[in-house]
């Protein structure tokens, strides 16, 4: 009950072109993560489904119906922010209740639309607390208990996770995705936290100034990256490129490497180079490996691999696991 | 800085702020004192400070001159309504200005400060005109609307600096969320300024209470404030010294307790952006 | 139904208000009172009739606006006032300052003219004897010798503050017992007259030597509370004064208090000529005429002045309006200046007030409209030459510039 | 927050406030600007006739105009530079540590709320006055000759007076700003070796010169039309020595009510004001973007 | 030239106390971490170092020289604060050029040494911009600048990269790494960010509600920590305690277990478990399996590995990566 549809959406802000003509569908009750670097209209395409900016051309379709001039509180849509945007001088419950009360619901529709939410996301406690008594965790299931209280058509995240720390960040992320497995609404998440693409993605939509570089499962983008845009994206630490005469031995434009798929030795391999800074984690040890004509490379190599400053290494990469690309950048 | 501030330091400090506190507030309490006194004290050479014969004689001659709860409460009917009506007014003007700014916004917002340079005396007879025609002449809404239009300038411009504080976010969630901008400025916005909107409140209210152009050229005795009941004391005859006082006290005492009560709430917002 | 009064903060006024519920009760007439500073007061009222604003059922006018403003046909004439009002009980000088063309256009609540108040134990002190009708040589004599600033008593208290009604009405005076003038018979300013030099340069010079200090900011109410607290040695101002100086409750110095007339220059006879008569007028506009008659009526009645003399005692009556009072035997005992009153009341020619001719009606002022804007703005001149600001010369110059000016502007030249 | 909706919405809910004063200001101002051109004395009604720029030239002609003129400059700007001097000053003192502060704090502030007519008085009657003034008292006490302050100083008397009533609004807002001054920063430029000295001139003074600004804005709109304080102190005088604007076009319109006049001066001083707050606001504006 | 001593150095707030009683040394030259949980002391140690606090008890020696009463200005230190504490109307130039300033140089000098400044940091071209023109990363370099340009005893950093994003993060801490070997001048380091701790330090100092747990080079630290809270801190994700009696078996009251140190199996292993949330992140796998009697077990594998949510998985500790600790905390 919530596919949504971009069709040749483009979007300017007073003559700069931010997002050009992207086509887009979303089906119903998937997980869709937009991922991209800074700046390159993550925010901007959420906001256009949301309805809080307007389009400069194209159509946006939410379950069939033209929603394209239709007023955000119309579309039906919830949308949870990177700052939560909770209003703070509403008790825990007036929060949730808003979206409802906005509806004109009556009073007991509201009572056990509220508790049900808290009882999903474990607020009960907390419904008569103000945002400000609530640890940054619980702030951000007020905003997803405001978001899932009217049953949307389909939920819209913009970087909800980038306020917490760490620690926090991984339970909320299992949280969400469960919550996703239980409602089975439509989700749009915006991040640019790869691990949080990943982990949590039906399908990712990893975009560029504005376009869709790939639109794919975890999976496909980590293992098919359609071209060098996406390798290099998906991935951490990144993927080690190779240009010029070592590339073109191999047939390619540009040949790329995981850190992960590089097998580091000390007495022989493909290539060999100096370790510049060896990072020991205890878990891994990354090397930063000076190769010559080649550049840095980064390796990920197990913990209790003894390399040290200064020394050389030989590093092979892995069968199957070289990606080759055109001069265009495009996976060949 | 947390390292550790010596006693001695602290207490030169303070003795030198309170000398200052002090020498600022003499004039009030002056006049306050003076206020208690007979005609005959209040100008005693040398000067008494609390060693005199408390009377309150004062006050009653200055209440059978004139009616101090009349202008009392009309100093608070225009004074509180004219910062009602000014908001009601602003609010939506500077929820425009914050959230939905143009090019000409910041243009907007200064020509309404510079309405306010106007000289005031150049207009009256104009306004006097004006209000003589539409019987605004000595009425509670004549001077409500005055002094909101004087003040609405300032009150549009704390509220946009108020406004610009508050994350757009928290808007466009509440839009989200079905409100229509209606709502969204009822149940979301006025609420989360109401520290910024009481201080607007404040401060217009003080400016309201002691404007003393208009209040006392458009009135006459049904709507005349504070201001106008002064008036009758701003030149002396024979001895007057303590009853200017008494009714000095009596024309500063209502604003004075209001500002120092909500002193808190009025420098919050007092600041127009000054303050990042 | 009720009276809008506007009126002046003045102790008469003030009086009258007290005791105005007795009106009221008598009536059922109420009445809401304005009580505004003099020059708050003017501008108020000048401003309302002018615009026909109708705020005001009564105000409080003088003897410069009333012939004015009748001629405007602002005022509305008073031919209600009853029978046992008594208008030929009015003092003659009096009666005609506010009356145009036969009809009477304001009832006078009291009137004044000057003389000097003096503190006759300073003068027995100096060994000096004040004459009945001193001149300004004498005076300026005696203040220079009873001044002691050490003692804060300051020979002679003169008004000094800026405004037309203020050190401009004691300076007219002064120059007109001078000999100068304000106008010749072309309209033509006669600051530059030797007349007017003279004055000037003796007002300057007195004050500056035996006045107190900030005279410059000084006018009748400042002079009168330094008086009352024994500062000055001689005052000059309105008679009205005379009853508070006197008056032991306010005054310090009430029981050595002397009185002589207007003191004049050697060479002429001229007291000054002033004269000046608060008064409560109606406006045309007033919807509230009759009833606003009926107050005058009361308020600048016979009867008023024994209810004030039984409240107050008759030393405090509002004076120098009727003949009858000064011919009441408790009147003149109560108050001793009474005589002094009537004599300077009496001396004061309003329709030629300087000793050479004069185009206008006035003594202390000059009955144009424009003289409000030009004696305010040589008032300011004046009061920047007894600040020492500029030099009496220079003042003169600039007095008569911009009289002139604004006399071309309106039209005298034409 | 930029849909077509909103940005409609938006122009509708500023319309009140702007046409309102759209109104306030144009309509008396279109008044004044007519009867700018008019002989019109209020005392002589009936006799209005059209005079060209007849008002005009007799304003500019009056030798009181460029005084009023000086004057108003050096009012603002002597009260400008007290209480902003002062009341940084005075804001460097509150932000320490004091047995009390929150009393100090209101017995500072207590001026901005007195009315002006009130404070005038007070200051005029009970301090400043020459005989029986505390200020003469103390003189005298010393030794001294009483000053005879709105003789011989009269616009260091006002400017005082004026000052006295805007000081706490000054101090107020530096304090604020003072207190918003990262403590971070002020630790960062103690490492830095900056002493105290130093760190006002290069560190505080620098983070309050918004506040400063704003002050000087708020204060320049209100200082422009001083009009009580003058009023009820020396009426302008002595001569024209405190004679602002104001208190010029005061003396026409409502002492000669001579409204052409007076309406000419109207039109001046709006133009006058215009011209400042055009400087004003552009540096201020410029400042405030920021 | 810049060795640190602190001598039983105490601090209180009003009656609480937040540091009881620290000794420590630092050599110099060298790079010192300190990290702790939140409120557990890192910053108020640092600031007494600093002198922005006064030490209630206890020496603080620099360079040998007593130093525990002299005002911060003189003890030639220089301190890069989490905001940075940068002037924000000075331009880079003068925000570099300020301790110079201060000390009176000359106008030449200043230039020179700020020009020196920025071209190790990469500055030059930014010196005229105003610090809010300046993105993360170039402030935080900025800050180090104003640090260098006057040759401090040693370098304080209060968590100078947590306002910083992830990727930047990275950067930043590899170039003060760098900075370090080439300066190498003492810099003492406070983060909660282990990463941070691990890759940069030379040496950690573990603190707990005031107290140093452990000090340390970082892969003594993970390899032999000195108890159960080290133990926890040091490693992410954390490691797993296992109590009760299968504790008790290997003769423990705890026995400790790193996810990395886990083999899966699909077949037989010493713990078995269900796997409730398996993330695939590509290049490693982490599974979340639920134990009975022992409770959730986190358990890294690497990315190709497929467990999915629902299956049984068994679970074999590596050889010598046990940890064991008794009722106390200490490691056995
Ligand atoms: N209201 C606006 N006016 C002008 N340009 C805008 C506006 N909003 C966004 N942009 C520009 O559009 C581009 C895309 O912005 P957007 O916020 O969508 O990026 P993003 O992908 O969300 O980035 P981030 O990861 O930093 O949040 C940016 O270059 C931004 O500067
Ligand atoms: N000025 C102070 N007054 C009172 N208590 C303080 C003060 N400064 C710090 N504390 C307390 O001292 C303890 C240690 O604070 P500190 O800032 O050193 O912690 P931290 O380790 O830096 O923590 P974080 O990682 O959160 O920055 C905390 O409990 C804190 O509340
Ligand atoms: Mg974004
Ligand atoms: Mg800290």
């Amino acid at each position: 009950m919530g596919s949504i549809s971009l069709q040749n959406v483009s979007k300017n802000f007073g003559g700069v072109t931010v997002i050009p003509d992207i086509s887009l569908e979303i089906e119903d009750g998937q997980f869709v993560v937009f991922v991209g670097p800074s700046g390159c209209g993550k925010s901007t395409l959420l906001r256009l489904i949301a309805g809080l900016e307007d389009v400069s051309g194209g159509v946006i379709q939410i379950d069939g119906q033209d929603m394209t001039r239709t007023a955000p509180a119309q579309r039906k849509l919830s949308m949870v922010f990177q700052s939560y945007a909770l209003y703070p001088h509403m008790s825990v419950r007036g929060n949730i209740a808003f979206p409802l009360k906005m509806e004109g619901a009556d009073k007991e529709t509201i009572d056990k639309a509220v508790n049900n939410a808290a009882s999903i996301l474990n607020l009960t406690d907390y419904l008569d607390r103000k945002p400000r008594q609530l640890s940054g965790g619980q702030r951000q299931r007020v905003a997803i208990g405001r978001a899932i209280v009217r049953q949307p058509k389909a939920f819209l995240f913009d970087e909800p996770l980038s306020n917490l720390d760490a620690a926090l960040r991984v339970n909320m992320r299992l949280e969400i995705s469960e919550l996703h497995k239980k409602l089975k609404t439509t989700m749009v998440y915006v991040t640019h936290d790869q691990v949080e693409a990943m982990t949590m993605a039906d399908k990712i939509v990893v975009l560029n100034a504005g376009n869709i570089e790939q639109y794919g499962t975890p999976l496909e983008l980590y293992t098919k990256p359609a071209n060098r845009f996406v390798a290099g994206f998906i991935g951490s630490p990144r993927m080690n490129f190779i240009e010029g005469d070592e590339a073109k031995k191999m047939g390619a434009h540009t040949v790329g490497v995981r850190p992960e798929h590089l097998s580091p030795s000390k007495t022989e391999g493909l290539w060999a180079g100096t370790v510049g800074v060896a990072e020991h984690l205890g878990s891994d040890t990354f090397l930063y490996v000076h190769v010559d004509d080649v550049g840095q490379i980064t390796v990920r190599a197990s913990g209790d691999v003894a390399f040290h400053s200064g020394e050389t290494v030989y590093m092979t990469p892995m069968d199957g696991r070289l990606y080759k690309f055109d001069a265009q950048g495009q996976a060949i | 800085m947390a390292r550790t501030i010596s006693t001695r330091r602290k207490v030169i400090v303070s003795a030198i702020a309170w000398l200052i506190g002090l020498t600022l507030f003499f004039p009030i309490l002056w006049t306050f004192l003076t206020s208690f006194k007979t005609e005959g004290t209040a100008i005693a050479m040398p000067p008494r400070f609390l060693f005199f014969d408390w009377t309150l004689e004062n006050y009653q001659t200055v209440q059978t001159r004139s009616n101090y709860f009349r202008h009392f409460s009309n100093s608070v009917i225009t004074a509180v309504g004219s910062t009602i009506i000014g908001l009601i007014i602003a609010i939506p003007a500077a929820w425009a200005m914050a959230f939905s700014p143009t090019k000409r916004t910041k243009d907007v917002l200064l020509w309404m400060l510079s309405t306010k340079m106007l000289p005031a005396v150049g207009v009256l007879v104009p306004i006097y005109l004006i209000f003589r025609d539409l019987r605004l002449l000595d009425t509670h809404i004549g001077l409500i609307i005055v002094l909101t239009m004087i003040n609405l300038p300032i009150i549009v411009w704390m509220l946009y600096t108020y406004f610009k504080e508050i994350p757009v976010d928290i808007l466009e969630a509440s839009r989200m969320d079905g409100a229509s901008l209606r709502q969204e400025i009822i149940y979301v916005l006025t609420p989360m300024a109401i520290p910024g909107i009481a201080s607007t409140m404040l401060l217009n209210i003080i400016l309201a209470w002691n404007e003393a152009f208009w209040t006392l050229n458009l009135t006459t005795t049904r709507a005349a404030p504070l201001t106008a009941f002064i008036a009758s004391y701003s030149s002396p005859e024979g001895l007057f010294w303590a009853k200017l006082s008494a009714a000095s006290t009596l024309a500063i005492a209502p604003i004075l307790i209001m500002g120092w009560f909500s002193q808190k709430q009025l420098v919050r917002g007092l600041t127009f952006g000054a303050v990042k | 139904q009720s009276l809008t009064i506007a009126t002046v903060n003045n102790g008469d006024m003030i009086r009258m208000q007290a005791l105005s519920p007795q009106f009221t009760e008598e009536t059922g007439i109420a009445l809401d009172w304005v009580i505004l500073e003099e020059n708050i007061l003017r501008q108020r009222v000048t401003t309302d009739i002018a615009t026909q604003g109708g705020q005001y059922d009564i105000m409080t006018i003088g003897a410069y606006e009333t012939p004015i403003w009748a001629a405007q046909g602002w005022l509305a004439p008073l031919d209600g006032l009853g029978g046992d009002y008594d208008i030929d009980d009015l003092l003659p000088a009096v009666r005609q300052a506010l009356t145009v063309d036969g009809q009477l256009y304001a009832a006078p609540f009291y009137a004044e003219s000057a003389m000097i108040m003096y503190r006759t134990d300073l003068f027995e002190q100096a060994g000096l004897d004040m004459p009945e009708a001193p001149t300004w040589d004498f005076i300026a004599d005696a203040a220079r010798q009873i001044t002691d600033r050490d003692a804060e008593i300051y020979g002679i208290c003169l008004r000094g503050r800026a405004g037309w009604g203020e050190n401009m009405a004691f300076l007219t005076a002064l120059a007109n017992s001078y000999g100068a003038r304000w106008f010749d018979m072309d309209w033509e300013p006669q600051f530059d007259s030797p007349e007017w030099n003279e004055a000037l340069n003796l007002y300057v010079d007195l004050m500056t030597e035996a006045g107190p200090p900030g005279a410059s900011s000084n006018g009748f109410n400042e002079n009168l509370a330094l008086f009352q607290q024994g500062r000055c040695g001689m005052w000059m101002d309105a008679t009205v004064a005379a009853s508070f100086v006197t008056n032991p409750d306010e005054s310090e110095v009430a029981d050595s208090v002397g009185y002589a007339l207007f003191p004049t220059h050697n060479n002429f006879g001229n007291h000054g000529n002033w004269l000046w008569v608060w008064s409560l007028g109606i406006p045309a506009s007033s919807q509230n005429a009759d009833a606003a008659q009926q107050f005058l009526a009361w308020a600048t009645s016979k009867d008023y002045l024994e209810l004030v003399a039984s409240q107050e005692g008759w030393a405090n009556v509002p004076p120098g309006t009727r003949t009858s009072l000064y011919e009441n035997p408790a009147y003149i005992e109560a108050a001793p200046f009474a005589g002094m009153t009537l004599d300077a009341m009496n001396s004061a020619n309003t329709s030629n007030s300087s000793v050479q001719d004069v185009p206008y009606s006035g003594g202390q002022f000059v009955a144009i409209p424009e003289f409000q804007g030009i004696g305010t703005a040589v008032g300011q001149i004046f009061s920047a030459a007894l600040a020492g600001q500029t030099s009496v010369d220079q003042a003169l110059q600039q007095a008569q510039q911009i009289t002139r000016m604004e006399m071309d502007r309106s039209g005298y030249y034409r | 927050m930029a849909t077509q909706q909103t940005q409609t919405a938006a122009r509708l809910m500023m319309s009140p406030a702007v046409l309102l004063l759209l109104a306030w200001m144009l309509i008396p101002l279109s008044m004044t600007l007519y009867f700018s051109f008019q002989r019109y004395n209020l005392l002589m009604p009936g006799m209005e006739y059209f005079t060209g720029l007849d008002n005009y030239r007799y304003f500019f002609a009056n030798p009181n105009f460029w005084a009023a003129l000086t004057n108003t400059l050096v009012l603002v700007g002597g009260v400008l530079a007290i209480t902003l001097i002062g009341g940084t000053l005075l804001a460097l003192l509150l932000d320490q540590p004091i047995f009390g502060q929150g009393i100090v704090r209101l017995l500072v502030i207590a001026p901005f709320f007195v009315m002006p007519t009130v404070s005038a008085l007070v200051w005029k009657n009970m301090m400043m006055h020459p005989v029986n003034g505390l200020f003469s008292f103390i003189a005298r006490v010393f030794g001294v000759q009483p000053l005879d302050w709105f003789g011989q100083v009269p616009m260091l008397s006002i400017i005082l007076i004026v000052s006295w009533q805007w000081l706490p609004f000054a101090t107020l807002i530096i304090l604020t700003a003072l207190q918003s001054l990262d403590e971070e920063q002020k630790e960062a430029a103690g490492m830095d070796g900056a002493g105290p000295l130093s760190l006002f001139f290069y560190i505080i003074l620098p983070h309050l010169a918004r506040a400063i600004t704003v002050v000087m804005l708020i204060q320049t709109i209100f200082l422009l039309s001083i009009f009580a304080e003058i009023f009820v102190t020396t009426a302008g005088g002595p001569g024209v020595a405190t004679t602002n604007l104001t208190f010029l076009i005061y003396i026409q319109s409502l002492l000669q009510f001579d409204v052409g006049l007076a309406s000419a001066g109207g039109i001046v001083a709006v133009i006058l004001a215009n011209i400042v707050a055009l400087f004003l606001l552009r540096i201020v504006g410029r400042n405030l973007d920021a």
